[in-house]
């Protein structure tokens, strides 16, 4: 029986494995970058599915707050990601190439 | 007791903050803080010694519920060897980044690298451990940007993206592990881990990550131009200390979360692939052209060893065999924790004295750098294997505990590896006692030579002659 | 309602999450793909909303979905204004074909033991725990209380993640140039809507200790506000300057530590508050949480060392 | 009575929502389709909150709902009148 737990988590290991196949053969930065971060919500997905008790109940808030946390690192990770891309742009046209 | 723990994490954490705040006051904030965590790991592991392991749920909250620290004989080894090197290191920073702006971008990122590593030991909480690892990785990531060359920026983003591929992969499993065991304490996940599909594919993504992030080939590709093109007292901690926390945490998995679910030929699989790093990568550090590569393919060749000794941990019988294989790998990643710190500091001052790390171009060094030249044989020497050093020790029992199981590939490799590292080792020294006009001037850079051959001396001498402690401490908390 | 017709919202609902995650992977245009990398965010919001988790959804959509989407959409200007794109070469049909297979084989494994993990076991799980000691965490909100009291020392060493991330931006070069000036329409909106985002964190943070939000919603709104602000051409975003600036940043990981610290006396670990006062404390350090979250936010938006900043250090460096 | 009225004023929202999109979807330039979404958009949502106010009894949430009218149409102007700008700036982005 398909229920809504077991969707969102089966969901969740698909665009996980979506966002790694993208983040392995993908070659450009920006693109890889977001395919990291759909890879995370995958990762993110199961944990909720996870937590989810059905309609009636409450669900589990450990793993909401897990994936809180989650978010945050995962917008930090991708800043540094995109200020590391932006610097080497920078310096592809100053030429400064070792 | 469980003060020490705390303060281990807290203090570089706070050190970290400090520093951010005090831009200006950088060096004495770190050095500082530094100071002080060291004597908390110091503290907590006389601590370790005499009363045995400590455990705590923060919070006072119930196991389960609050996250654990847990510190054992494993862990308080892997702190003291992080706040020995991470004290040699601190030291020769003060000297390497002398203009105030270097000073205040590298302590604050370094402290907090600290305190991950800190925290990454003591965790006994697998998501926490997942925080502690993306704490490790980005500030690793940018500190090896630091210099603000290339190179090293190339390098830093691919070795951002793989960590974070890594831990990732890492989350994946603990996030499986949750679905089915409904909790996230290693010691009740342990408990309740079996031979089932959870369990198998959890085990899969989470060693997987993590070898992504240790670099055990064939996923080493990111490594040597992270750690070659990293400033050196950066490269120093990424060789000798930020590897050994993912290999840390494989073998804290294997042997105590997943035990029951790890296959003969998953052990099998991971020795051969560390046979294999230990070939390939003594044979690019051979084939090198710069120093600092060599040193960074070394290191994908020493995490070799480590793993064959975890292979041999699981097909080794419980016993005391088992605790020779244990005591044998600690041995060996403290060994190359001390000596390729040691390597990469020395590189750093020949690079900032020639200007360069061509190994072509290196006669003469040892005529202008004495004390450095001799930190390099020193390291040189425990990265070989060759007596008195520690790892000829590890060698030795892991060795023997090859030739016990009949594993005859073993003991071939790791002898062709010593022979390679031998060759590679010699093949620097030869140029550095070549005689040579050396192009600069000599000066007295006493503060940033010592840390090297300290570190050297540790490898060599105290670990080789006195690292009979650690086997007598194992017996004893068996 | 049925529980047949909600069925039917999530199949739809997964069904655009993946025609969505497809699209922004593989679109052609870079800037079609963020685009709908956005609209992804926003549907998994949804996705977080229908599965009971309002706190996770407020987060996706603020800082998942309108962070994350603003610094990629500023990191493609840099492509403009910089280089030109390099064309992506593409990889060899062996290297696709691989990787493909072994993805394929990792998603059916991890999706068999899934369900064979869910099937197995459905039970309160660590929720339990939470609810018994709900009452005795200082707030109401379970997910507040998971994540400022339960498993704090989490969400401390991840203010230290985020911080870690601040200070390689920072050393990574000058921020980039400010916008040109924005219309007239677009600068009376931002005065607009920047005291309303205010007014809205402050109050994300306030609702936090007993209902859905926090100091994650609520410094992501505060940046949000930061952004908008530069957007509408302001040069600093609001930000302070030197020292106050780099207090703010250090602030929330600073007090949450000194509290945690603090209450360790006698036979209290790390990051035991005493019991009476556990709410109060919560609330400080969810106040200089959302501070230092808005700020290192707005922070890592403008891309690196404000140039006026800062004038103890050298401008640029290559 | 109320719920015949609140339902009329959904389902006539819902249908401009449908006009807006076929717009977006149909019409050839970006103008045209900018046109379209706002206008459409805007009043679909007008009809939509009436829609739903009359099913409110507490006024705190008719606030909260008129709250999100007003905020939603700020941001369409807003942004209907930066793409306006932009496609006015780069010409070759009109269609």
């Amino acid at each position: 029986m398909l229920e809504t737990s077991t969707l969102y988590g089966l969901l969740g290991i698909v665009l996980a494995s979506l966002g790694l196949h993208a983040v392995i053969l993908q070659t450009d930065t920006l693109r890889r970058v977001l395919a990291i971060n759909i890879l995370g919500v995958g990762v993110f997905l199961v944990f909720i599915a996870t937590a989810y008790n059905g309609p009636d109940a409450a669900p589990d808030p450990v793993p909401h707050a897990l994936v809180l946390t989650g978010i945050v690192v995962a917008v930090a990770a991708t800043a540094l990601a995109l200020a590391l891309r932006r610097r080497l742009e920078s310096s592809a046209e100053d030429g400064d190439d070792e | 007791m469980n003060e020490a723990m705390a303060l281990t994490i807290a203090l570089p954490l706070f050190g970290a903050l400090a520093a951010a705040a005090w831009p200006g006051r950088s060096s004495v904030i770190g050095i500082l803080s530094v100071l002080l965590s060291g004597a908390a790991v110091t503290w907590l592991f006389t601590l370790v010694m005499t009363h045995g392991e400590a455990y705590q749920l923060l919070g006072g909250w119930q196991a389960g519920l609050a996250i654990a620290l847990h510190a054992d004989f494993l862990a308080a080894v892997m702190l003291l060897l992080t706040a020995l090197v991470a004290l040699a290191i601190s030291v020769y920073a003060t000297c390497y980044f002398r203009s105030p702006r270097d000073a205040a971008r590298f302590w604050p990122l370094w402290l907090l690298l600290l305190a991950a590593l800190n925290g990454l030991f003591l965790s006994a909480d697998l998501f926490n451990l997942y925080v502690t690892l993306e704490l490790l990785g980005l500030s690793a990531v940018a500190l090896t940007a630091l210099s603000g060359k290339r190179a090293a920026i190339r390098a830093a983003l691919r070795y951002l993206l793989v960590g974070l591929l890594g831990s990732l992969g890492y989350l994946a499993g603990v996030a499986i592990l949750y679905t089915g065991f409904g909790t996230l304490d290693m010691q009740q996940v342990g408990e309740r881990i079996a031979v089932d599909p959870a369990s198998e594919i959890a085990l899969i993504l989470m060693t997987g990550g993590l070898l992504l992030k240790t670099a055990l080939f064939p996923l080493h590709f990111w490594l040597p131009a992270a750690h070659s093109n990293a400033p050196a007292p950066v490269s120093a901690a990424l060789s000798a200390l930020v590897v050994k926390a993912g290999f840390y945490l494989v073998l804290r998995l294997w042997t105590e979360v997943f035990a029951e679910a790890i296959s003969p030929q998953g052990a099998m699989l991971i020795g051969l692939l560390g046979c294999a790093a230990i070939i390939w990568g003594s044979w690019q550090a051979l084939k090198a052209e710069r120093l600092k590569l060599l040193a960074a393919y070394s290191t994908v060749a020493q995490l070799g060893y480590l793993f064959v000794g975890l292979m041999l941990l699981f097909t080794t019988p419980m016993g005391q065999d088992y605790e020779l294989v244990l005591g044998a790998i600690m041995l060996m990643a403290l060994t190359h924790g001390f000596a390729k710190s040691s390597l990469f500091l020395a590189i750093g001052v020949v690079q900032q004295r020639a200007g360069h790390d061509r190994i072509a171009e290196l006669d003469g060094t040892s005529q202008r750098l004495p004390a450095t030249t001799f930190a390099i044989a020193l390291a040189g020497t425990a990265l070989i294997g060759l007596p008195p050093s520690g790892a000829f020790l590890g060698k030795w029992h892991l060795l023997s505990a090859s030739i016990d199981a009949g594993q005859w590939l073993l003991v071939l490799v790791m002898s062709i590896g010593s022979l390679l590292a031998a060759a590679y080792v010699f093949r620097v020294l030869g140029h550095a006692f070549g005689n040579a006009a050396f192009a600069s001037r000599p000066v007295n850079m006493a503060l940033q030579e010592w840390p090297a051959l300290a570190l050297g001396l540790v490898a060599t001498l105290l670990l080789g002659l006195g690292s009979h402690w650690i086997w007598a401490f194992l017996e004893i908390s068996s | 309602m049925s529980f047949d017709a909600l069925l039917i919202l999530d199949v739809l609902l997964a069904a655009l999450l993946l025609m969505l995650a497809i699209a922004a992977l593989h679109s052609h245009s870079m800037h079609q793909s963020i685009i709908l990398f956005i609209v992804f965010g926003l549907v998994t919001a949804l996705a977080w909303a229908r599965l009971k988790a309002p706190d996770v959804a407020l987060a996706e959509a603020t800082i998942g979905s309108g962070v994350a989407g603003a610094l990629l959409l500023a990191a493609l200007r840099d492509n403009r204004s910089g280089s030109a794109i390099t064309p992506s070469p593409g990889r060899p049909a062996w290297q696709v074909l691989s990787v493909t297979y072994l993805v394929i084989g990792l998603m059916l494994t991890a999706a068999w033991a899934f369900l064979d993990a869910h099937a197995n076991n459905s039970g309160p799980r660590l929720g339990g725990l939470v609810q018994a000691e709900l009452a005795n965490s200082g707030v109401g909100n379970p997910v507040t209380a998971v994540l400022l009291n339960f498993r704090a020392f989490d969400t401390l060493l991840e203010l230290a993640v985020l911080l870690a991330a601040l200070l390689g931006v920072l050393l990574l070069g000058p921020a980039r140039p400010a916008p040109r000036p924005a219309g007239p329409v677009v600068t009376q909106l931002v005065a607009w809507l920047t005291p309303l985002l205010i007014v809205s964190a402050g109050y994300v943070l306030w609702v936090g200790a007993h209902a859905p939000g926090g100091a994650f919603q609520a410094g992501a709104l505060l940046a949000a506000g930061g952004i908008i602000m530069r957007l509408g051409g302001s040069r600093y975003s609001g930000l302070p300057s030197g020292f106050w600036m780099r207090l703010i940043a250090v602030g929330g990981s600073g007090v949450f530590l000194f509290v945690g610290l603090a209450a360790m006396s006698g036979d209290a670990s790390l990051l035991q508050y005493p019991r009476d006062w556990a709410g109060t404390l919560i609330l400080l350090i969810e106040i200089f949480a959302t501070l230092s979250i808005a700020a290192s936010l707005v922070l890592v938006y403008l891309g690196g060392r404000p140039d006026a900043w800062a004038p103890d250090q050298e401008r640029g460096h290559a | 009575m109320i719920d015949l009225l609140s339902a009329a004023l959904i389902v006539s929202g819902l249908f401009f929502y449908f006009a807006g999109t076929i717009g977006l979807l149909r019409l050839p330039d970006t103008l045209c389709r900018l046109h379209a979404v706002t206008k459409a958009d805007n009043l679909g949502l007008g009809l939509l909150v009436f829609g739903l106010v009359l099913q409110l009894s507490e006024p705190l949430q008719i606030l909260k709902v008129l709250l999100i009218w007003i905020l939603v149409l700020a941001a369409s102007a807003g942004g209907g009148q930066l793409i306006a700008r932009h496609v006015q700036r780069d010409p070759g982005e009109r269609s």
